[in-house]
């Protein structure tokens, strides 16, 4: 239980937090998106690095391979990398027609211009 | 599922009225004036017993119970809806006899449910029906029947609380007495006294029911005090804990319609004390008491509504509603004036139903040597007399005239006033015709020499007193502080009155404390509004935020628990 | 024959509808695809809730290839009774989003509101056929991505936004989702849900299970919009055109709720992590935050979207405050709660559409006098309102009564009475509105509308009539209820 | 202004109001009455004591309006 036989499961952990926090702290939308980009490739590495051995190899069965690594992580984080492609391109997507729509792709000048907008009345007051 | 259901009068009424929003005109004022008589001949073709069959939650309910307690109100509550719908015939208002009719139906229904789901199924629509009605009020009366719907869906689930408590506990689904033992039942109770009008919920009759039109109030006095009465005796019979509730009740009816300068309001105040009355007799619990109970919502409905429809008529004719404004319509409407007295002489003059049902509970209270109780029962016999009879007559009927613009009532106003001093006259004369439908085998003679002397020296020395004090009477005429007034109106200005009176410092606390409170709504709508912090759009950086602080408060949770 | 691929064939149908649709291109060719798709879904979603209502759990090898290696579905009556409220909320937009979408989406883009339509339809129903962790994971991006594309439809700018937040809430929910998979994983070495439920009880009370715990709860969390994780739905669900309002505010927060029974009771459920861990009163206390807070917040709205959404959030804590009594009562009232929920506030939605279209917005200012120029919709929406406050005679009532007996049998006494006082908070939201539609003068520049068409009143004449009749007959649902809540407490997933 | 609200009962109504007040006087002495607690039995307790009892009222309630009223809203006059 060292440091370095976590290694990975620290590095995935600080990616995470790094994303989180990208997404957190920036105005601009998309470095928004680059922060949930590293959030979840931080969770690409936790799914494939307990999948590899060390001295393991490709799982093909065959008399002289004893120990292989296993092969399920990597298939499903093909299939969460697709995922997360689609992903960030549907919101750099939204990103372009925002930009279109406001002039610009900082969040909070955009929530700035819709508060502005918001020209519909206060409610009254009500009694009862 | 028993085939008498479709016979089920309740159902009949509920969806008459319903019918009924559609139509005009004549077809509809046909339909209002048969409903009723269908539905009491529905009522009547039931033998007694107990229907039901419908399976509802996860429970088979017994919708229809006729007995004869149940009957008696329910035919109660057919003849206050025949009659308001004949005195309503000229009703401009496309919404309010409709909703009066399934505020009656609903009514009905809940004296004839056969248990509790079914009893708190009308119970609620009762309120919605009732709401109905109110707003039919017009514009003014919106804000009424909205705090009017508060206050019954508040009674309503403090109701519903309580059965679902006492069902998930064992008790049994038919409505049977209850010992009041653990929260369920003193949860029943409560709601049930909610709608009965008792303290702390006693302002909702005098602040909604005179809001509305001048038909309106006429439905409305009928209806939900008198369920919950029903109820209270179903339920509650002897429950001692009753008396007291019912006199403070009664007491504070008499002392504000006595102050009262609204003639509705005052009339909402003596609903409130003679409910509170029959309160008491129920806590009273003998079969006399029970008898004279029923007995006397009968009663009570029948000279609250003659009353409510002079008054009714008297604000049509002259659009004021206050005795100051009033005075001196003997003279232009002379047959209204005429129904106002007999209304008020109904409450308890010999002939009258009034005097055959309130000697009945006070003789239970008697017999049960409550001497208290029965001296308190003398003070309230007496005091409705000079509030709410001699005062609203004499004030608003006679009296130097006020050159107001009035009329006499017109035929449709005139014979729904005729029909209820006749039957108060018909079981007055002939007291059988009452007797015979209460719930016990009864054996009393209310005329006896002593009664109709004894009841005779009350009524005459209240009226003496009446005339003797009547100069103090107009000069207190206002409106007081209710119940109701410190969670509407907490005004600044009584809070100076308060503050004033105390010493330097601790004014100043409580001007600060004021200043929070007044400053409440402001900042609710601060929080809250569509700016506020809790409703505007969030930057997506805080909600994430709000992610990572709930992932940090599990983890950190499920590490140290 | 045909009928033992049911698991499979309720994802295929709409899955295949969407390119298929995407290659018709024509709006009407789309819909009459799209309607199709969903008929022949909610006939198969409603005959699997009868199979596993009879037989039990359905187990179908994908690719025949059995559990452990291949993916496998998995149906009981839990997933097939959310099965059928998501199918039978298709199949009542569908024909309402013919005219529905046309005010609000752009004519050229309706084959692809049609094609979005279908991949939201199938991601949801993956994740309830399922039996696989991951799995459920894939469907439910398949379903978010195409939500989010669905609520940028609406013609508002702000509708942008609002999808950009809900991809950013959405994507990052789903990866703590994963990330809670991905320590399961570690810990159990398997994927498939009911092996996962049979291990874990081995491995019992480690730290990586309570940390998968807590990453897969926030997650789902934020997909059910549970308080404080609610921001990004009052937007998402205003700015998105009608029909998406209404089939997301039925469907999508509906069925994260099921994943999350799912992992707390099947999966979680058989080791003592619920119990003996603050989950239950962490979810109890978030529950009743949302029950109270934004119903207020609701209160104060002077938009009738919004004011809806912010329901949705209070509603929502019913159903979770449901989960978290941790009893089959409590359970069973939050199956209950889910059901008459996503028929009230569905209905109310697609009333609503009718309205925007008619008066060209949801503002209180567009929507006053309501009650005289679309009498028909104004009581409808009042109709549904009832139902939101729970009053007897509707579906909120019987599940506002489950509720309060699922409370009395834990002997809650306080939380009977914070659910009857949250009741009483949205008397005073529906009032708003019932004061607007009937007190207010209709606007001067009113286009003195009439009606919805047709198409649009029916669907949501229907949904409230059947919150009407739920709430007088609910003994097909209460029964149901009772049978999911007994499958997601007593049998989990092991075995059959 | 009030005051004109007024309604003085003219001097035939007094007499005939007294009249029968002391005429029913009279007859309770001769009318069978079964007397409960010991103070009904007081001749004439039907008439002075809710002659009392009014008067005791309308005291309370002029004390209380001073205490309580006017009210301060839109039903205060």
């Amino acid at each position: 239980m060292t440091l370095a036989s976590h290694f990975s499961y620290w590095v995935t952990v600080l990616l995470l937090m790094v994303g989180l926090f990208i997404v957190m702290a920036r105005e601009n939308l998309i470095k928004k998106l680059i922060g949930l980009g590293i959030f979840q490739t931080a969770v690409y590495l936790l799914y494939i690095a307990p999948g590899k051995l060390i001295g393991g190899v490709a799982p093909i069965v065959g008399g002289q391979f004893a120990v292989y690594s296993n092969p399920l992580p990597h298939v499903l984080i093909l299939t969460a990398i697709v995922v997360g492609v689609a992903t960030l391109a549907l919101g750099l997507a939204l990103v372009v027609r925002i930009k279109e729509a406001y002039g610009s792709i900082d969040e909070d000048e955009i929530l700035l211009m819709d508060a502005r907008d918001d020209t519909s009345p206060e409610p009254e007051a009500k009694d009862g | 599922m028993d085939a008498e259901l479709l016979h089920h009068p309740a159902i009949w009424l509920i969806l008459g009225g319903i019918v009924m929003g559609f139509l005009r005109g004549a077809p509809r004022v046909l339909l209002s004036l048969s409903l009723p008589l269908v539905a009491a001949w529905l009522l009547w073709q039931i033998p007694e017993g107990i229907y039901g069959g419908v399976p509802f939650l996860d429970y088979l309910l017994d919708v229809l119970q006729v007995d004869r307690l149940g009957r008696l109100f329910a035919l109660v509550f057919m003849l206050a809806l025949f009659v308001g719908s004949v005195y309503a015939m000229g009703q401009r208002s496309r919404l309010e006899v409709p909703a009066a009719f399934v505020y009656g139906g609903a009514a009905v229904g809940a004296v004839l449910a056969g248990d509790w789901i079914t009893l708190f199924l009308f119970w609620e629509l009762m309120a919605i029906g009732s709401t109905l009605v109110i707003w039919a009020g017009g514009r003014e009366a919106y804000p009424a029947a909205m705090r009017y719907l508060m206050v019954h869906l508040f009674g309503g689930v403090v109701f519903m609380a309580g059965i679902t408590a006492h069902l998930v506990g064992g008790g049994s689904l038919s409505i049977e007495p209850l010992a009041l033992e653990g929260v369920a039942h003193w949860l029943i109770l409560a709601g049930v006294l909610i709608n009965a009008g008792a303290f702390p919920f006693w302002s909702w009759i005098p602040d909604a029911y005179p809001r509305a039109s001048w038909s309106g109030m006429v439905f409305l006095s009928a209806f939900t005090t008198k369920t919950a009465v029903y109820v209270l005796m179903r339920s509650f019979p002897g429950a001692e804990v009753l008396i007291p509730i019912g006199l403070l009740m009664a007491g504070y009816g008499l002392i504000y319609a006595l102050i009262e300068n609204t003639a509705r309001r005052v009339l909402a105040y003596a609903i409130v004390n003679q409910v509170g009355f029959m309160i008491a007799g129920i806590g009273i619990g003998t079969e006399m008491a029970l008898n004279g109970v029923a007995a006397h919502a009968f009663a009570h409905i029948v000279y609250k509504a003659l009353l409510l429809m002079a008054i009714g008529a008297v604000i049509v004719q002259t659009g004021k509603r206050d005795c100051t404004d009033l005075g001196g319509l003997a003279r232009q409407m002379p047959v209204t004036t005429g129904f106002a007295i007999f209304g008020a002489l109904a409450m308890s003059a010999p002939l009258t139903a009034g005097f055959i049902t309130k000697s009945l509970v006070l003789q239970a209270a008697a017999d049960a040597h409550l001497t208290w109780v029965w001296l308190a029962m003398m003070v309230i016999a007496a005091g409705v007399f000079l509030a709410a009879g001699l005062k609203v007559v004499v004030f608003v009927f006679f009296g130097e005239s006020r050159d107001l613009d009035a009329e006499e009532a017109p035929p449709s106003q005139r014979w729904g006033m005729r029909l209820l001093a006749l039957t108060s006259l018909a079981v007055g004369c002939y007291p059988p015709l009452l007797y015979d439908l209460l719930p016990y085998p009864i054996d009393y003679q209310p005329y006896t020499g002593s009664h109709v002397v004894f009841q005779l020296q009350l009524l005459l020395a209240t009226t003496v007193v009446f005339f003797l004090l009547r100069g103090h009477l107009v000069k207190m005429l206002g409106s007081l502080i209710d119940i109701d007034w410190f969670y509407r109106t907490l005004g600044p200005r009584w809070v100076k009155v308060m503050v004033y009176g105390v010493s330097i410092e601790i004014r100043e606390v409580v001007l600060v404390l004021m200043r929070g409170i007044a400053n409440l709504l402001g900042s609710l709508r601060r929080h809250y509004g569509t700016r506020g912090v809790l409703a505007r759009t969030w930057p997506s950086g805080s909600m994430v935020m709000w992610v990572a602080l709930l992932l940090m408060m599990y983890l950190a949770l499920f590490y140290l628990s | 024959m045909l009928t033992q691929h049911f698991p499979a064939l309720l994802v295929v149908v709409p899955l295949m509808a969407a390119p298929l649709i995407v290659f018709a291109r024509r709006s009407l060719a789309s819909w009459l695809i799209a309607l199709l798709a969903t008929a022949i879904t909610f006939g198969i979603a409603a005959s699997l809730l009868a199979q596993t209502l009879s037989e039990g759990t359905l187990v179908y090898a994908m690719g025949s290839w059995e559990a452990p290696l291949g993916i496998e579905y998995r149906i009981d009556a839990a997933g097939a009774f959310v099965a059928v409220i998501v199918a039978a909320m298709g199949l009542i937009v569908m024909p309402y989003s013919r005219v529905g979408i046309a005010a609000e989406v752009r004519s050229e883009e309706h084959y692809l509101y049609y094609a979005l339509m279908m991949l939201c339809l199938a991601g949801l129903l993956g994740i309830l056929v399922t039996g696989d962790a991951f799995n459920v994971f894939v469907f439910l991006e398949v379903s978010s991505l195409a939500t989010y594309v669905l609520i940028a439809m609406g013609r508002d700018r702000r509708a942008l936004v609002a999808a950009y937040q809900y991809l950013l809430m959405g994507t990052i929910g789903a990866t703590l989702y994963v990330v809670g998979v991905g320590l399961l994983y570690l810990e159990t070495g398997t994927l498939n849900l009911a092996d996962m439920a049979t291990r874990l009880v081995d491995v019992g009370d480690s730290r990586g299970v309570l940390a998968a715990l807590a990453f897969i709860t926030v997650g789902i969390s934020l997909k059910i919009a549970l308080f404080p994780l609610h921001l990004w739905l009052p937007n998402a669900y205003a700015y998105a055109p009608s029909p998406v309002s209404a089939f997301l505010a039925a469907t999508a927060t509906k069925v994260s709720i099921y994943v999350l029974m799912r992992y707390f009771f099947t999966i979680f459920g058989a080791t003592e992590v619920f119990d003996a861990r603050a989950t239950g009163a962490i979810l109890l206390g978030l529950s009743l935050a949302a029950m109270f807070i934004p119903a207020v917040v609701a209160i104060f709205q002077h938009d009738m979207k919004r004011l809806l959404a912010y329901s949705s959030v209070s509603q929502i804590g019913y159903i979770t405050l449901g989960i978290s009594l941790d009893s089959v009562e409590g359970l069973m009232a939050s199956a209950m709660h889910l059901f008459n929920h996503a028929l009230t506030k569905g209905g109310l939605f697609l009333v609503l559409g009718g309205v925007v279209l008619r008066c060209g917005g949801a503002g209180f200012d567009r929507l006053a006098g309501l009650g005289h120029t679309m009498p028909v919709a104004a009581f409808a929406m009042v109709v549904g309102g009832l139902s939101l406050i729970g009053v007897p005679g509707t579906a909120g009532f019987i599940s506002k009564w489950y509720l309060v007996s699922a409370a009395m049998h834990e002997g809650q006494w306080w939380l009977v009475g914070a659910v009857l006082a949250s009741s009483l908070l949205a008397v005073i939201y529906v009032w708003r509105f019932v004061e607007v539609a009937y007190f207010r003068a209709p606007p001067a520049d009113h286009p003195a509308p009439g009606e919805a068409p047709l198409s649009m009143q029916l669907p949501a004449l229907a949904m409230i009539a059947a919150c009407v009749y739920f709430g007088i007959d609910a003994t097909w649902s209460s029964e149901v209820s009772m049978r999911v809540a007994e499958v997601l407490m007593y049998n989990p997933g092991v075995g059959q | 202004m009030r005051q004109n609200a007024l309604f003085s009962p003219g001097k035939r109504l007094w007499h005939t109001l007294l009249a029968a007040l002391l005429l029913m006087l009279v007859a309770g002495l001769f009318v069978e009455s079964h007397p409960h607690f010991g103070i009904d039995a007081v001749p004439g307790f039907n008439a002075w004591f809710p002659m009392l009892a009014c008067a005791v009222l309308v005291v309370l309630a002029r004390g209380l309006g001073r205490i309580f009223g006017p009210r301060e809203d839109e039903d205060g006059r």
